[in-house]
């Protein structure tokens, strides 16, 4: 039915000027401010090695927090899509949680529990561990604002294909972690993958939460949107922007892999 | 050179918790430090900074961020990290100039050729002119720019609260946008061209100007206040650390010439009248600073119950009505 | 017997999906659960196979009580309605899973494999995707599969529902020949009767959780012992009015009749027969060509009876007069049926003797 | 203790369900907890005082209906590009199917920055507007558009499969009957798109109440007018006054359940439609 | 004719899905597109309806073409084959939607619509949604829906396809009733003959995008005049030695004979029977119950041949000796068709008389 039509044009216009003015023009917005002072001072601050120790911890908080998510994640799909347990809808909401709190106060009960004045603290003190104001702080806020993406991109895929392959496979005598490997995964393969391009991307920019828990200290504690805003309190626009552009660029990387995968997820439901 | 046996490695290793925007003025500082360290003690000592918005710092540290020492903009903030029982008493006796090795003052930044022709706090409340101020309630920086407009209102209409209030309602009224850090209120007006008149920090209006050069004038009203930013050891975990003494060193330094000297080459005033001095052309020193601990005020306690508390008289200059 | 259900019950929530099921099968038969969707078929071939749990019953195979018994252990086969093949394996792999869950060795694996796509038919498109299969293929693979380990017992659920009818007929054909050949003790669920009678030895007719007769489908069909069955099993008439019937008086408490096709003969006018006496007149209604003869409703006496005419004999055409007789029928009322007579017939006939 | 247990033969079930148990616990529950110790340092008095205080209440009236209309505009607009993205083929489609997800992975400071330095009077946009009087920055308009910029991927991600997965044949259905263009679109598609826009506009409406970071820089964060609940918090926090910062927080916690259960109990609603009474 | 097409020729990329078909119906008949899977049956309904754009031909309706006017305007009705119901619309609305796009006073869309449902049986489920609906009952809510706007046409596509075997019947036949009684010109489509057959007034075979042979139903099972609906159409034997049959002699280029079971007598050895002398002895090969007659699979000089047998005779059992008569058969080759009889049984009946 649907030929060519005015309508069409109208939508695609309306929606190129959208993305143009929403998401286009923040984007040049950051990236003229960044080379503002020029390419060598903008590579300065990209070899600073402050800068180079919050790429790398921004990268570790994001790759622990998508082991951990995906871990989680398979698990939590595993266990609420494959049975029929009561309570699953109870626990599907839990899990939607980090989804609906404000990044700030998630990085505040954060500290509120393992914080110096926080109700574990003792426990913690015990053991001689410390959660918040260090790397692990981070790690674990990083994890909580993402913990729903993966889970939640999985589940509707098990949801919607059923039990009955696994039921097969079980029946045949296989163990789960077979028939995990074997039969399920090949089928969840790239909405995982595409969960967890999502969890990294969020778990790259995210700023509010690791504020909260982070101590600032530079050089251990600053992730890169960390970064950002301590060299923008600094008055140096030109070098927090220039900070960003490196979220910017892993962002576009991701963004492109998330194509490809999206890409290849769908032929591989045809 | 000779080994302390009595301190650890962990000894030499320091943590400073400051506020923004800081981080130029520690990194020259720590570096003078170190130097000066090595020569005392012939050890290296590694510094590691943190800055971020004042009150959020004290609260990191008070949280449990193992800051060895606080240099942050309020006495304030300090202070509640000594509620937390973190900080022993006394600790604005601990140090020269209660415990505030450098000081700044609120002035006005405006456009260049300062086109308003704002001179004084006056200018301020008169209408059309668009005021940038961060918030008092959310940043350190803010409450001085609030209190040093307090004081001249105390010397204009000589300390009748009415009229007091009055002025400073209207000059709330001019605020165009109350950003919540000091840096926000700045990028508004520098960056955005909201507004007039930007009330900052000295440094910080030094580096406005700094960056946008030809743009912008720095206006020194009549009177303004003597903005301490503190300094203090965090006795606990000092102690637990083992740093104490490096850490009372830390900032016993800042004290020295040289480091007044780094100080007031970031802007702030040195509290070391000779330094200052030698800063004469930088610093207009004609300005009448009011000071905290003035009977006006009557410290920061004071101050926070009157003005900044919830329904003080911030509060109620923009009370509903 | 080879395989017992005693007694089993199964409810979901307050619904009674199997609701004190019992039958027993001997070794090597080919039974199929015939009833309307809902009936609880695919409940009790599930309970069978350990994919549900009952509430209370024992499940015997080969004189054993499995109750207990993980499926895997249980030696069943299943193929699922859907197939359920691993879409992300080839069909070779797809066979080969159970056995290689079994750690059986590579070789075996292969010659087994090689053997099973033979069988179905299917050689040379071992390195296929199910998604690269026709319906009725994946349906001979999702067979092989379940086969493949050697079950003692094979559960097939609706094999031939989602196949085309042209392929479906083939098919079962061939799952016959198939399962006989190899001796598994088999059942499978339909909801189509054809289907039934056509593959299976004996059928139990399933009916609101309850098996409500068994039996071969030949016994089935002529003597059907509940009204359910006598209603389910052909393609009947049902009539309320059947002492209007020339032969046939109301029987206290059965107030329904069901005629089968085959009950009934039908006469040209000019025709010569045996029983004319008997017969009445009637008017034909329709006229249907259904395969491979014809469907013809009569009108007698107002109510309309279908019966078969072949389709090699002079056509009928609507609103020709015929003579129709009506042989048997069955009375059914609330749990009981009775199958009677024409008595006119009965006494024709044996005037005639 | 009421019985765990599995009755299917899918294997690992107590061991996925104890992991997730666990690990929910431990990440979101725990920690949750807290929230409520500390306001349990604050009567039942200064609680009530602490959010229903008029500043506050003005707070939440800012909140609500910037993220409200942010959630609103998203679902329109997030709609239209879930829909461009799926049924048209037209040259930049990659581009704009890449840059949905930006808004996550840029830190929401840098995003308030730029949105404040585009929209502010003398910005790239915001000086197209200014001759008319309208201030978009620094204003309820910039916070909307602040919000509306960092949830935009929710509504647009959840959309766009069903979309995709959407059956032709009810479309054709109504045109043989004769309905237009904007009918089908209307009476057909709409209602089948409505459980996905209400968990994205939901989650977006969520999020967008507890945005921080790139909202106070076009704020403008002017009581009563433009000042956001988390700035709120924020200002509590500076006092160092958890028991009211965290009170605040779990009225917002609250608001965020009730529309996560607003949104289930609908779609659960939406579920019996389609799936026909309850099983 | 009512309904013409001419010369329509789709194609999906280089696959040809309509090729070159042409066809007329009169008004207010019933046809059926009956065909295999893929024959491209959908694709001629979903041109007639307007859902696709024939890449050439002209489609007729009325007498008016109409290949650029829109579906609605067509005064067409279709009906989908999962029904298409608009699952967020009660019955109610489902049914109305046509009629509330055209305009119709809300009064008068009411009474329809009870008119409607009293119709299709569903007074009273007015305020259901589709979920809540039984297969059969949905199938019938798409019916009305389709109907309520008073198309001239009804275009059904597989509207059984996806119900129950036992409510599939009683639907098949409501339909026809229905549809006769509206006096809509109407077609369906199936690929199941059975149904076809039963419904259709005229049957129109497709095969690979053409349209091999249309007529009755009767007509083109008694006489298929393309090899394909010879093979297609019925229960068929397909064998290739044809000339080992008494009375058959190979033609040239016919290599293959399609027989179906009703052009095969059997008679019991001891029975007495004409043409007895052009039998030949077969051997019960398997007995199948199927529904109402038994299927008989013969062998003779080693060829298997499917033979029906009633239920009321004397059962057949496996291994029986029995003598077998072939009374025609359909030769075929590439794309001819000849019909045969056996010259045996021409001369030994020509005899008798
Ligand atoms: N897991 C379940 N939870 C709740 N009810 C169920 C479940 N499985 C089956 N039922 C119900 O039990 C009854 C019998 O279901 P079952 O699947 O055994 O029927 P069936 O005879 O196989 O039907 P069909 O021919 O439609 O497949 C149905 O009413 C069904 O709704
Ligand atoms: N939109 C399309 N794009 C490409 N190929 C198509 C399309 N629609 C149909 N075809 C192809 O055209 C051929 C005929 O399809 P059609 O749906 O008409 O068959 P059918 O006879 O209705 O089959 P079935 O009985 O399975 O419904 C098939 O090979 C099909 O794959
Ligand atoms: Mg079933
Ligand atoms: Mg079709
Ligand atoms: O850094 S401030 O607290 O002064 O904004």
């Amino acid at each position: 039915m649907g030929k060519k039509s005015p309508v069409k044009y109208f939508l695609i216009a309306l929606s190129s000027i959208f993305v143009f003015v929403m998401l286009i023009m923040p984007l040049a917005v950051i990236l003229s401010e960044a080379f503002k002072n020029g390419f060598s001072a903008y590579a300065n601050v990209l070899s600073d090695s402050f800068t180079l120790h919050a790429l790398q911890l921004t990268l570790f908080a994001t790759f622990a927090a998508v082991v951990c998510n995906t871990v989680f994640g398979l698990f939590a799909a595993w266990a609420l899509t494959r049975f029929h347990y009561k309570r699953s809808k109870i626990l599907t909401t839990i899990i939607d949680i980090p989804f609906a709190i404000s990044p700030v106060i998630a990085g505040l009960i954060f500290s509120l529990t393992f914080g110096r004045i926080g109700w574990a603290q003792p426990i913690l003190n015990y053991f001689h561990l410390k959660i918040v104001f260090a790397v692990t702080g981070i790690v674990l806020v990083t994890i909580f604002v993402t913990l729903p993406f993966i889970a939640r991109t999985v589940m509707p895929v098990l949801h919607a294909r059923g039990t009955e392959e696994e039921e097969a496979a079980a029946l045949m005598g296989a163990g789960g972690f077979t028939i995990f490997r074997k039969i399920t995964f090949p089928h969840i393969k790239w909405a995982l993958l595409y969960g967890i391009i999502l969890c990294t991307a969020r778990a790259m920019g995210e700023f509010g939460a690791v504020s909260v828990i982070s101590g600032h200290l530079r050089g251990k504690t600053d992730t890169l949107p960390l970064l950002v805003e301590i060299l923008y309190n600094d008055f140096k626009m030109a070098d927090a922007f220039a900070v960003s552009t490196i979220l910017v660029l892993l962002a576009l990387v991701l963004l492109i892999l998330k194509n490809i995968v999206e890409y290849k997820w769908h032929s591989a439901k045809e | 050179g000779c080994k302390n046996d009595n301190e650890s490695a962990s000894s030499n290793q320091l943590v400073n918790v400051s506020y923004d925007p800081t981080r130029e003025l520690y990194k020259n500082y720590n570096e003078l430090f170190a130097k000066h360290w090595k020569e005392q003690t012939g050890q290296d000592v590694t510094i590691t900074q943190s800055h971020g918005g004042s009150g959020a710092q004290a609260r990191s540290v008070i949280e449990g961020n193992d800051a060895d020492v606080v240099t942050l903009a309020l006495e304030y903030d300090v202070t509640a990290i000594e509620n937390a029982g973190l900080i022993n008493k006394g600790w604005q006796n601990k140090f020269p100039h209660d415990s505030a090795p450098y000081t700044s003052t609120i002035v006005f930044l405006v456009r260049k050729g300062n086109p308003k022709n704002i001179r004084d706090w006056n200018d301020l409340i008169q209408p059309g002119v668009g005021i940038i101020t961060p918030n008092p309630k959310t940043s350190g920086g803010a409450r001085w720019n609030y209190l040093a407009a307090w004081a001249y209102a105390n010397e204009k209409y000589q300390s009748n609260e009415d009229q007091m209030k009055d002025y400073m309602k209207k000059l709330f009224a001019n605020v165009l946008v109350l950003d919540s850090g000091a840096r926000g209120a700045t990028t508004t007006f520098v960056e955005n061209g909201q507004g007039d008149v930007l009330l900052a920090w000295e440094n910080e209006a030094y580096l406005s100007l700094k960056e946008h050069p030809d743009e912008f004038e720095i206006v020194s009203p009549s009177i303004s206040i003597l903005a301490q930013p503190s300094v203090a050891v965090v006795d606990k975990i000092a102690e637990e650390r083992g740093t104490s003494k490096l850490a009372s060193e830390y900032l016993n330094y800042l004290y020295s010439p040289e480091a007044q000297k780094v100080a007031a080459e970031n802007f702030y005033r040195p509290t070391d009248e000779n330094i200052l001095k030698q800063y004469a052309d930088k610093f207009d020193l004609n300005i009448k600073l009011a000071n905290i601990n003035d009977p006006l005020f009557g410290g920061w306690n004071k101050v926070h119950e009157t003005h900044f508390k919830d329904g003080g008289i911030f509060d109620q200059i923009y009370q509903k009505n | 017997m080879y395989i017992e259900l005693k007694n089993i019950n199964k409810s979901f929530g307050t619904y009674k999906a199997s609701d004190d099921v019992s039958f027993a099968l001997p070794a090597g038969s080919l039974s199929a659960f015939l009833g309307p969707s809902g009936s609880g078929k695919t409940t009790i071939l599930r309970i069978l196979a350990g994919l549900e749990t009952p509430d209370s019953g024992d499940i015997i195979i080969d004189g054993q009580r499995v109750n207990d018994i993980t499926p895997a252990k249980r030696g069943i086969g299943f193929v699922f309605q859907n197939y359920a093949l691993f879409r992300y394996m080839t069909v070779f792999d797809n066979i080969a899973f159970g056995m290689k869950i079994k750690k059986i060795s590579a070789d075996r694996i292969k010659k087994r494999v090689g053997e099973l796509t033979e069988l179905i038919g299917l050689k040379g498109l071992e390195n296929r995707y199910p998604a690269q299969l026709s319906g009725g293929q994946k349906q001979r693979v999702a067979f092989a599969r379940a086969i493949a380990p050697e079950p003692k017992v094979l559960l097939l659920d609706e094999p031939f529902a989602a196949i085309d009818a042209k392929i479906r007929k083939e098919l079962r054909q061939w799952l016959k020949d198939t399962i006989k050949k190899l001796n598994i003790t088999s059942i499978f669920v339909t909801h189509d009767q054809d289907e039934a009678s056509e593959v299976a030895d004996e059928i139990l007719i399933i009916n609101k959780g309850r098996v409500e007769q068994s039996g071969s489908p030949l016994a089935v069909y002529k003597k059907p012992v509940t009204p359910f069955v006598a209603q389910f099993i052909g393609e009947n008439s049902l009539i309320n009015n059947y002492d209007k019937l020339k032969g046939f008086y109301r029987q206290e408490g059965f107030s329904t009749a069901v005629i089968r096709p085959e009950f009934i003969s039908i006469f040209k006018e000019n025709e010569q027969y045996q029983n004319s006496y008997t017969a009445e007149p009637g008017v034909v209604k329709t006229v249907t060509f259904r395969g491979s003869h014809l469907e013809i409703v009569v009108i007698l006496h107002g109510i309309e009876l279908k019966a078969v005419w072949p389709t090699d004999r002079e056509l009928l055409i609507p609103q020709e007069k015929v003579g129709v007789l009506v042989k048997k029928m069955y009375l059914i009322d609330g749990g009981n049926i009775r199958e009677i007579e024409n008595e006119a017939l009965i006494a024709d006939n044996s005037v005639i003797i | 203790m009421s019985r765990i247990k599995s009755n299917s033969i899918i294997p690992g079930f107590n061991l996925s369900m104890g992991i997730t148990i666990f690990y929910i616990s431990f990440i979101i529950l725990l920690p949750l907890i807290s929230i409520a110790v500390v306001t349990s340092g604050i009567t039942w008095q200064g609680f009530l005082d602490t959010v229903l205080d008029s500043r506050i209440m003005a707070g939440y009236k800012v909140s609500f209906f910037c993220s409200f209309i942010a959630a609103a505009v998203n679902c329109l607009f997030g709609t239209m590009l879930a829909w461009v993205l799926v049924r048209y083929e037209f040259p930049g489609k990659g581009i704009i199917d890449g840059l949905i997800e930006l808004p996550f992975a840029i830190p929401t400071a840098v995003a308030g920055i730029s949105l404040a330095s585009l929209y502010s009077p003398t910005g790239f946009i915001g000086q197209i507007f200014d001759p008319f009087g309208i201030k978009i920055a620094y204003s309820q308009i910039g916070i909307t558009i602040a919000l509306i910029f960092v949830t935009i991927p929710f509504v647009v991600r959840t959309v766009e499969p069903v979309l995709k997965n959407m059956d032709p044949v009810f479309e054709e259905a109504a045109y043989t009957l004769g309905a237009s263009r904007f009918m089908i679109f209307r009476q057909i598609i709409l209602p089948e798109l409505v459980p996905s826009l209400l968990l994205g506009g939901g989650l977006a409406f969520a999020r967008a109440i507890g945005e921080y970071g790139s909202v106070i820089f076009i704020a403008g964060n002017m009581p009563y007018k433009s000042e956001i609940v988390p700035l709120l918090i924020m200002v509590k926090l500076q006092q160092f006054n958890y028991a009211e910062a965290t009170s605040i927080a779990i009225i917002m916690l609250l608001f965020s359940f009730l529309i996560m259960f607003a949104i289930n109990s609908l779609q659960v609603y939406q579920q019996r439609i389609v799936q026909g009474g309850t099983k």
